[in-house]
């Protein structure tokens, strides 16, 4: 029930922003939906068992789906990739849309 | 619950109430400055409270060297931010409360 | 009810006071340091879920929080700075 | 033994046992700030008297100026806003909460750095 | 041969692309390099279509762990035959982006080969999370290659394409997700026939079915694709056309036969099927440049397969598998000769050419045969792979889809004419001086580059000639693949447990 | 195979042969290949000759390959009557073509392409007539179009537009005949042509009869250009003549006319069939007519005459009769004859007087006697006059039309239009016999061409007037090609003379008709020119454009340059099957478990504040703060469920993320832009419903079944199979390798795709030294005490990872933020020179660990483990972790070295 809200939470709150102009925020966005994603990963292998699957450290019987686990890890480090892949590009598209900040070289005097 | 335990929960209840205070203080001081002098250094000392209470909570020595090391980082590290973020305060213009009575730096720009 | 869930449950109220913060500001610099206290309950609850989990495993986090968290604060802050 | 390395081990020495003291004093100093900030937040009403002031540093190096300015932050009520290092003196611009007199303020933190040098400069003389 | 190898055309791409980056510098080597492992995947790709055209599957267990555990890769016909097309496209595109140049940064090589081993991995494994995996192996890089210079125009392309490719990527997460939470498995040979058992597996997959078809620009999630597919340089789209969309069309036909049976959702592939082809095909029609003509086009001929999928008759999907194949490669033809074009002239708009037949007879040629090709005129590869989804649509008497897939053809050849009209034939009708840009550079007048731009495009029109006039064996190929689409259970026992 | 097959397999070769052949003929000979080309027609025509005979009397002349077996389709060639008298018009009508060409190209033009286009052509019609199969029969039509399409565009840049039109119209038929071609393949059961005609009643019971009918008919009509789709005919003759001659007159607009033959067994007699070929058959012969009589261009003048006489043959098939149908077939052949003598002689004149204005053309008998008398001959023979073969067809056509029965009356109605349409035509054929005969003469500085250009135009014509009291010579062929199109019929026996008949009466009224409107010419003449133009490519144009528009219309939200307009489809997709499915999915109950406990909902509470708060911000900074706030909740979140490790990546990926995301604000607007409000509300009510449906999808779709077989391997097997105690590690590193190879790659094409993206130089620093570090001061010194305890930390999490939370991933990670760390404080810029090297490094390491287990014949990823000196053992599975931990932080000092630096340094 709580990771139901919980993703419907996130997936509402990502898909506003990335409906929103700016790439900046549709990034976060994306984290949003990410998040929803991992959390939707995580209910996916039942949420009754919660402790760590680490073996010896408890009873296997109470452990939690360690796949899910590895598929969130692994999706994790994608969306982690990609994050700072449009990062990058919203970086490269300023750059762009501004040449006299982009090319002429200036260092920034503000802030002194 | 042995002493050992009573000691745990009372430090930390005893960090965790400075960890609220500081949230308090974040909610009651009037300014940027005010509110980082409070927050950033009760919450320090506030965790590093409630770390020393799981020192006594679950007592192994991995747990000890992690969260020896543990407060250690936090009392270095935490300054960092709380200058960062005074210094990004005034560099951005958030106003100072009217009872400052005495700016230095600005008669120093 | 245990006495680290009511701890828990204060954390849970100091971090709500931190989005607050962040959301209400008033100035960008009021938000950096929400996102600071922000940082510190969120070790603070870390610390005091190990326990209630009985899952010292957990306790890496906070290690790795304190020695990186306050990047996060550096970083925004710097922002804030940079476009002032 | 050379008298180079003679002089070495005794600063060593002498910082050892120096840096103790400084450390309980900080702690001392670390925890009552933290009360008087806490009984700030708490009571109702304001004791606050903010202010920014300057304060001309003794220290030189780039490490006495960190460690300096880094306790100084870490004190409830009292956080370094600007450091100067080209200016001479250096100096260091600290947001106090309770500054009501800018002097003793500035006296007390005075003291902390004498102190922290004490235990830095184990020679104990200035430098220029 | 063994099993054992199905795991190289996802490694060697991976070691080649470390090994491109760690000696850096010389574009020859970066080539050949890159040429030799797509050479490589190819042969291992006819090998496998020729050995699995009795029904045998090829599996192997990554890891040596048992089936279940492991992930799995498998090759039957119709991986095997994706495996080959790919790795031939792959090959030429190599070729291509010499010719334009395309290919100067000393990162385009590594990029496309991670791409590629993502492409070749999504096309071999059995499991439905590393098909995820291997989705976005082949998407970063994909968002790499087309971002790679700047430009206004194409910085917005960028940020549609990135964007929507990666909604699209969280929906299939969100798709696996659902499916290991109805049936506990991500393994497709476990998945068999889950849908039919299960309303609730049905619904999972359906959301994975959801996100392969904004991969795969099916109407009316297509937008993106005429976006931005354009404004990525000529050797990129090359590549793009023969790779991408293909990969989740596969998975499509994957997924349905293997979770769906073939059955439910009928409906649904036949309207998306109609709706793709007929917009596809008028969006095509309206578009001013010809890499926009021909992307808008992608969309169309994705229907076609599509349609193939919904029959879901052993003829239908033969057709479809023929069609996709032969499809990859007339597409890239007509990219290649639109990306020559754009590299010497400096522009493909329609209105800024003009006589092109004159100046380059050769590329002229080899466009309008992939041209015919792809409108479905005989003797050429189209018709046949036309033919037989107009047959197949008739012989369950779909006529509407019958009707449509040929009132579709007919706008396709508009459209093809209208680019032969546009670039090849007639007079430039906008002036260069009311161009964008200044003054355009003088076209390249070295015979040699022109060769070296028209090569590709001819060696990929050519096999359209051929698979037309000889298309038995791509016809023997694509019906056994149609088989194990159908009757899933050698693939389902070979890779089971 | 037969031998008498094989001749046609030879004969179809040979002029693929001759095509090929056509550039070195072209060489040696120039224009004069023509010449050989032409006897290279003859010879394949007496090559069919020789098996013509078997043909005529019945037999089975024919050859089949397979040649795609799976769709039942072969390669079936096949000669009867109606193919004999349609080989003998392809052929005999090519060869006098050809032989025409030399003299009427220019010389010193290369005429390479053309001569071989012509050839194909030859050959593709010829394939066309002897298709047995109804795809291949397809397959040479669709050839003929493109071919005319070529051929027509020779003539230059003008030409386009017209051939365009062509190709379209006629490309439009043939799809439809694709559609019959299916159709009656599904129909019947086969391909085979001979055997569909057999299966007549099974056909026509079949559903699909009357529209592989239709799509006949209008395959029919695009090609032999009835009304509507009449008009690309005249415009094709923007085409040189030969070409005109030979395609647009003689041959290929004969193939809607042969096709209508060939099926003609399995619908004639049939109501709608008859009706729609006879009623838009004489509407385009009466229209076609009219037109043709008001041109004053000859060669639109013939152009709208061959409409004209096409549609009176489809009327005539359309009838249905073996009467009708063997006028059909007779004047099939006579139409070829004439017409293609009729465009020679006007390429002639047109050349020589450089003229083509019928009212130019006059008394050309005293300047040009051959030429003339040629003409003429043509123009009586396509007026039906006597004794020329154009009176003994339309005579026949008359017989014909009279015999229709299809509905009562309906055979004056029918006899009537014939008689005007042939009426009209008396009058214009008598204008060019006119032109040519008589009036004044007009150009006086006229010389008769050589004998060579005449020769070719002379032959026909002659067979024209020889033909025509000798069409009894004609019988065998034009009697087993009626049997052809209607086996069961007795065919008629053509003949000059039939008495008197209604046919002569309704000649004589044709004659009497057209000598008034003959005489009458000046009046008729601008009576016509009121009359609309028989018009068509307005029409077709206006359609076109209108597609055009109609396309770019459609494409048009997807040239608009704002993202949402993209996603929002997707996600209104998801809430469309959300919806749909709602009402499908029964409520299973779920797995009885505990409550959630409080502390879900406290987490959960915090969630949602957060995201509310982050969704409504518009200052970056502290999206960014709130960003990573809801990442911090999110790790909670995971801690409280059991994943550790999980929530150790998440913390420091949003760590790293709010960092790199700092870096790139820098340079942007610190509040975000305003949107219009109904946008945003737009916005808001889709992401609600994506909301509502991910939630109502995660409570329908999870937590309804216990823990999965493998998951619960995984738990019991993970240590004894690996030796690893972190099950989630083992999954990664050693499991499901595979996912961990390929997210690293994806981090390698992250890194790569960054470094692409935005291109630095070697140097970036300014030479004095690093840039000041905006923490340099507080932070510098603390760094170099810093950096060894996160390296430490970073190395023991990597070598730890199979057991406890950590691994590469994480490892890397914790490494990664020293790079950060490097930016603010402003100390060494650790391995930042290093990023494509780690990267480099990364991708081999993970990749070669994975192959190398393959040299041992063992599978991809299999772990190894290989001792060291002193009895340990390194696994390989560690190895690929280290692999994945340089791809990681390969990725970390690419991003910070791209991202991290001010915009004025990097240069
Ligand atoms: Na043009
Ligand atoms: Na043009």
């Amino acid at each position: 029930m709580t990771a139901a809200i919980a993703v419907g939470v996130l997936t509402a709150g990502g898909v506003f922003l990335i409906l929103r102009p700016g790439l900046i925020r549709i990034t976060m966005g994306f984290v949003l939906l990410g998040h929803a994603a991992n959390i939707l990963l995580l209910a996916s292998g039942g949420l009754n068992r919660r402790q760590a699957p680490l073996v010896g450290t408890g009873n296997p019987d109470r452990m939690a789906d360690p796949l899910p686990q590895a598929f969130v890890l692994t999706a994790l480090v994608i969306t982690f990739g990609i994050t700072v892949y449009l990062l990058g590009l919203a970086r490269a598209q300023q750059r762009e849309s501004d040449p006299e900040q982009g090319s002429c070289g200036a260092p920034t005097e503000r802030g002194r | 619950m042995t002493a050992q335990h009573l000691l745990g929960h009372a430090l930390a209840a005893l960090g965790t109430g400075l960890v609220a205070l500081a949230a308090l203080g974040l909610l009651r001081l009037p300014d940027a400055y005010n509110r980082i002098n409070a927050v950033s250094k009760a919450a320090a000392l506030g965790v590093s409270l409630v770390l020393l209470a799981v020192l006594f909570l679950m007592p192994t020595p991995t747990t000890a060297t992690v969260l020896l090391l543990g407060t250690a980082l936090q009392l270095l590290t935490s300054p960092f931010g709380a200058y960062a973020a005074g210094r990004a305060a005034y560099r951005s213009g958030s106003p100072l409360t009217a009872a400052t009575h005495r700016d230095d730096l600005r008669d120093h720009e | 009810m245990t006495v680290i869930d009511i701890l828990l449950g204060t954390l849970t109220a100091a971090m709500a006071v931190a989005v607050w913060q962040m959301a209400t500001g008033p100035t960008d610099a009021d938000r950096v340091v929400a996102l600071d206290l922000g940082f510190v309950v969120f070790v603070a609850a870390i610390a005091l879920l190990a326990v209630r989990l009985h899952t010292p495993a957990v306790l890496i986090l906070v290690l790795v929080a304190t020695l990186v968290g306050f990047l996060a604060t550096v970083a925004v802050a710097h922002l804030l700075e940079r476009r002032s | 033994m050379s008298r180079r390395l003679s002089t070495r081990l005794r600063r060593a020495a002498v910082r050892c046992l120096r840096a103790p003291g400084f450390l309980g004093h900080f702690s001392r100093l670390f925890l009552l700030a933290n009360v008087t900030v806490a009984r700030e937040i708490i009571t109702p009403g304001s004791t606050l008297a903010p202010a920014i002031v300057e304060l001309r540093l003794r220290s030189r190096t780039p490490l006495e100026i960190a460690i300096l300015a880094h306790l100084i932050t870490l004190t409830p009520g009292t956080l370094v806003l600007e450091v100067r290092t080209r200016t001479t003196p250096p100096a260091l611009f600290v947001h106090g909460m309770h500054a009501a007199d800018p002097d003793l303020f500035l006296t007390r933190l005075g003291d902390l750095e004498n102190r922290l040098l004490a235990v830095m400069r184990p020679h104990g003389g200035y430098r220029p | 041969m063994t099993g054992t190898v199905l795991a190289l055309p996802v490694a060697v791409p991976l070691l080649a692309a470390g090994a491109l980056l760690a000696v850096g510098g010389r574009r020859t080597v970066h080539r050949l390099t890159a040429m030799a492992v797509h050479a490589g995947v190819l042969l291992l790709g006819v090998a496998l279509v020729n050995a699995t055209t009795d029904g045998t599957v090829f599996v192997q267990n990554i890891g040596s762990w048992p089936p279940g555990i492991a992930i799995v890769l498998a090759a039957d016909t119709l991986s095997a035959l994706m495996l080959s097309v790919s790795a031939l496209l792959a090959l030429l595109a190599t070729a291509f982006a010499a010719a334009t140049a395309d290919d100067g940064s000393p990162l385009f090589t590594p990029l496309a080969l991670v791409l590629s081993a993502g492409v070749y991995g999504a096309f071999l494994t059995t499991d439905l999370f590393n098909l995820f995996v291997f989705v976005e192996v082949m998407l970063v890089p994909s968002y790499a290659l087309l971002t790679q210079a700047g430009g206004t125009r194409r910085g917005s392309a960028a940020r549609i394409y990135v964007t929507t490719s990666l909604l699209a990527s969280t929906l299939l997460l969100a798709g696996v997700a659902l499916v290991y939470g109805v049936t506990g498995t991500v393994s497709l040979a476990e998945l068999a026939g889950a849908a039919q058992h299960s309303r609730a597996a049905a619904l999972a997959c359906s959301v994975v079915l959801l996100a392969l078809a904004t991969k795969a620009a099916v109407v009316p999630l297509h937008g993106w694709l005429p976006r931005t597919y354009p404004a990525a340089p000529p050797a990129v789209v090359v590549l793009f056309s023969g790779l991408l969309t293909k990969v989740a069309v596969y998975a499509t036909m994957r997924v349905y036969a293997l979770v769906f049976n073939g059955t439910g959702l009928r409906w649904v592939f036949m309207a998306a099927a109609l709706l793709t082809m007929a917009a596809g095909v008028l969006g095509a029609v309206g578009e001013q440049a010809m890499k926009s003509i021909l992307c808008f086009h992608m969309v169309s001929q994705i229907g076609y397969i599509l349609l193939g999928i919904a029959l879901f008759t052993p003829a239908g999907l033969a057709a479809a598998i023929f069609f996709q194949v032969q499809y990859v490669l007339v597409k890239a033809a007509l990219l290649t000769c639109a990306g020559a074009v754009e590299t010497t002239h400096r522009t493909d708009r329609l209105d800024r050419l003009g006589n092109l037949a004159r100046q380059d007879p050769l590329l002229a040629a080899a466009f309008m045969a992939a041209a015919l090709s792809l409108a479905g005129l005989p003797p050429l590869s189209g018709f046949v792979a036309k033919l037989g989804l107009i047959r197949a649509a008739a012989s369950t008497t779909d006529y509407l889809a019958l009707a449509t897939a040929i009132a579709v053809s007919f706008f396709t050849l508009v459209s093809m004419i209208k680019i032969w009209e546009g670039a090849f034939w007639g007079e430039p009708t906008a002036r260069a001086a009311s161009t964008a840009r200044p003054v355009p550079p003088p076209p390249r007048e070295r015979t040699s580059e022109r060769m070296a731009l028209a090569l590709p495009a001819v060696v990929l029109a050519a096999p359209s000639l051929l698979l037309g006039i000889q298309a038995q064996p791509l016809l023997t190929a694509s019906a056994a693949a149609a088989d194990g689409l159908i009757n899933t259970s050698a693939y389902v026992r070979a890779v089971g447990r | 195979m037969s031998a008498h097959g094989g001749v046609l397999v030879a004969a179809l070769a040979a002029m693929g042969a001759l095509a090929m052949l056509t550039p070195l003929l072209e060489r040696f000979l120039g224009r004069n290949a023509g010449y050989a080309l032409g006897a290279g027609f003859v010879a394949v025509a007496v090559l069919l000759g020789s098996v013509a005979p078997r043909a005529l009397a019945g037999g089975d002349v024919s050859v089949s390959w397979p040649w795609m077996p799976s769709l039942g389709v072969s390669f079936t060639l096949r000669l009867d009557g109606l193919a004999s008298l349609f080989c003998l018009l392809v052929l005999g009508v090519g060869a006098l073509i050809m032989a025409y060409c030399p003299r009427y190209l220019p010389a010193h033009v290369r005429h390479r392409s053309f001569y071989a286009m012509l050839t194909l052509f030859g050959g593709t019609m010829l394939g066309l007539v002897l298709a047995g199969d109804l795809v291949l029969l397809f397959v040479f039509w669709e050839g003929t179009t493109v071919l005319s399409f070529f051929l027509i565009s020779t003539t230059g840049t003008a030409a386009a537009r017209p051939a365009v039109r062509a190709l379209l119209v006629t490309g439009l038929g043939g799809l439809a005949l694709l559609g019959a071609v299916v159709l009656l393949a599904v129909a019947a059961g086969t391909t085979d042509i001979a055997a569909v005609l057999a299966a007549r009643e099974q056909v026509a019971d079949s559903a699909v009869a009357p529209a592989a009918a239709a799509l006949l008919i209008l395959a029919a009509f695009t090609k032999s250009a009835q009304v509507p789709f009449h008009f690309w005919l005249p415009g094709a003759m923007v085409a040189v003549t030969p070409v005109s001659a030979y395609l647009h007159a003689a041959t290929m607009v004969k193939a809607g006319i042969y096709l209508l033959l060939r099926f003609s067994a399995l619908y004639a007699g049939q109501p709608g069939w008859s009706l729609t070929l006879t009623g838009v058959g004489l509407v385009t012969a009466v229209l076609g007519a009219a037109q043709a009589l008001r041109e004053h261009d000859l060669k639109a003048l013939l152009a709208y005459s061959t409409v004209s006489q096409l549609g009176l043959l489809v009327a005539a098939i359309g009838v249905g009769t073996t009467v009708a149908l063997a006028a059909a077939i007779l004047h099939t052949f006579a139409h070829a004859l004439f017409k293609a003598t009729l465009f020679m002689l006007i390429g002639i004149l047109d050349k020589e007087a450089g003229s083509r204005d019928i009212r130019e053309l006059s008394g050309l008998m005293r300047v040009m006697p051959v030429t003339a008398t040629l003409t003429g001959l043509a123009g009586l023979s396509l007026a039906g006059v006597p004794p020329l073969i154009g009176f003994v067809s339309k005579e026949s056509l008359f017989q014909g039309f009279t015999s229709t029965h299809i509905l009562p009356g309906a055979n004056w109605v029918a006899g009537a239009l014939a008689v005007t349409a042939s009426a009209l035509t008396f009058a214009y054929g008598m204008r060019i016999f006119y032109g040519a005969f008589a009036g004044p003469t007009l150009q006086r500085q006229l010389y008769e061409p050589a004998w060579a250009f005449l020769a070719p135009a002379a032959a026909a014509a002659a067979a024209s007037l020889v033909l025509g009291p000798a069409v009894t010579v004609l019988n065998p062929l034009m009697r087993r090609a009626v049997l052809d199109t209607e086996p069961w019929a007795k065919p008629p026996y053509f003949s000059f003379w039939h008495g008197l008949s209604v046919e002569l009466l309704m000649s004589a009224i044709t004659i009497a008709c057209g000598m008034a409107l003959f005489v009458a010419r000046n009046r008729v003449d601008s009576a016509l020119q009121q009359l609309p133009h028989l018009g068509g490519t307005v029409l077709f144009d206006r359609g076109y454009r209108a597609t055009l528009r109609f396309g770019a219309m459609l494409g048009r939200p997807d040239r608009s340059d704002s993202v949402a307009a993209f996603l929002a489809r997707p996600v209104a997709g998801v809430v469309v099957l959300g919806l749909a499915s709602g009402l499908l999915i029964g409520r299973t109950p779920s797995v009885a478990g505990p409550h959630p406990p409080l502390g879900d909902w406290g987490v959960l509470a915090l969630l949602a504040a957060t995201v509310g708060s982050l969704v409504a911000m518009r200052s970056t900074p502290a999206a960014v703060a709130l960003l990573g706030t809801v990442g911090l909740v999110v790790t909670v979140w995971f801690v409280i469920a059991g994943g550790p490790d999980v929530a150790l990546t998440l913390l420091l990926v949003e760590v790293l993320t709010a960092v790199v995301a700092a870096f790139v604000l820098r340079g942007l607007p610190t509040r975000f832009a305003r949107s219009r409000r109904r946008s945003a509300a737009a916005a808001a009510a889709l992401a609600v419903s994506a909301g509502l449906v991910a939630t109502a999808g995660t409570l329908a779709l999870t937590g309804r079944r216990d823990v999965s077989p493998v998951g619960e391997f995984f738990l019991r097997a993970a240590e004894p199979q690996t030796g690893g105690r972190n099950v989630v590690n083992t999954i990664l590193v050693d499991f499901r390798g595979l996912d961990t190879l390929g997210e690293a790659s994806v981090l390698a094409a992250a890194a790569l795709g960054l470094l692409l993206l935005l291109p630095g130089t070697r140097r970036d620093s300014p030479p004095g030294g690093l840039p000041a570090a905006p923490y340099g001061q507080v932070l510098g010194p603390a760094y170099h005490m810093l950096v060894p305890v996160i390296v430490l930390l970073s190395l023991y999490l990597l070598l730890r990872g199979h057991n406890e939370p950590g691994g590469g991933f994480i490892g890397a990670l914790v490494a990664g933020t020293t790079v950060a760390l490097g930016h603010l404080a402003g100390g060494r810029r650790l391995l930042r020179p290093l990023g494509g090297a780690l990267l480099a490094a990364g991708l081999l390491l993970a990749s070669t660990v994975g192959l190398s287990p393959m040299a041992l014949g063992k599978p991809f990823l299999t772990p190894v483990k290989v001792p060291l000196p002193g009895g340990a053992r390194l696994s390989s599975s560690l190895l690929f972790d280290l692999g994945v931990y340089l791809l990681v932080l390969g990725l970390m000092t690419t991003a910070m070295d791209r991202l991290g630096a001010e915009e004025g340094e990097r240069r």
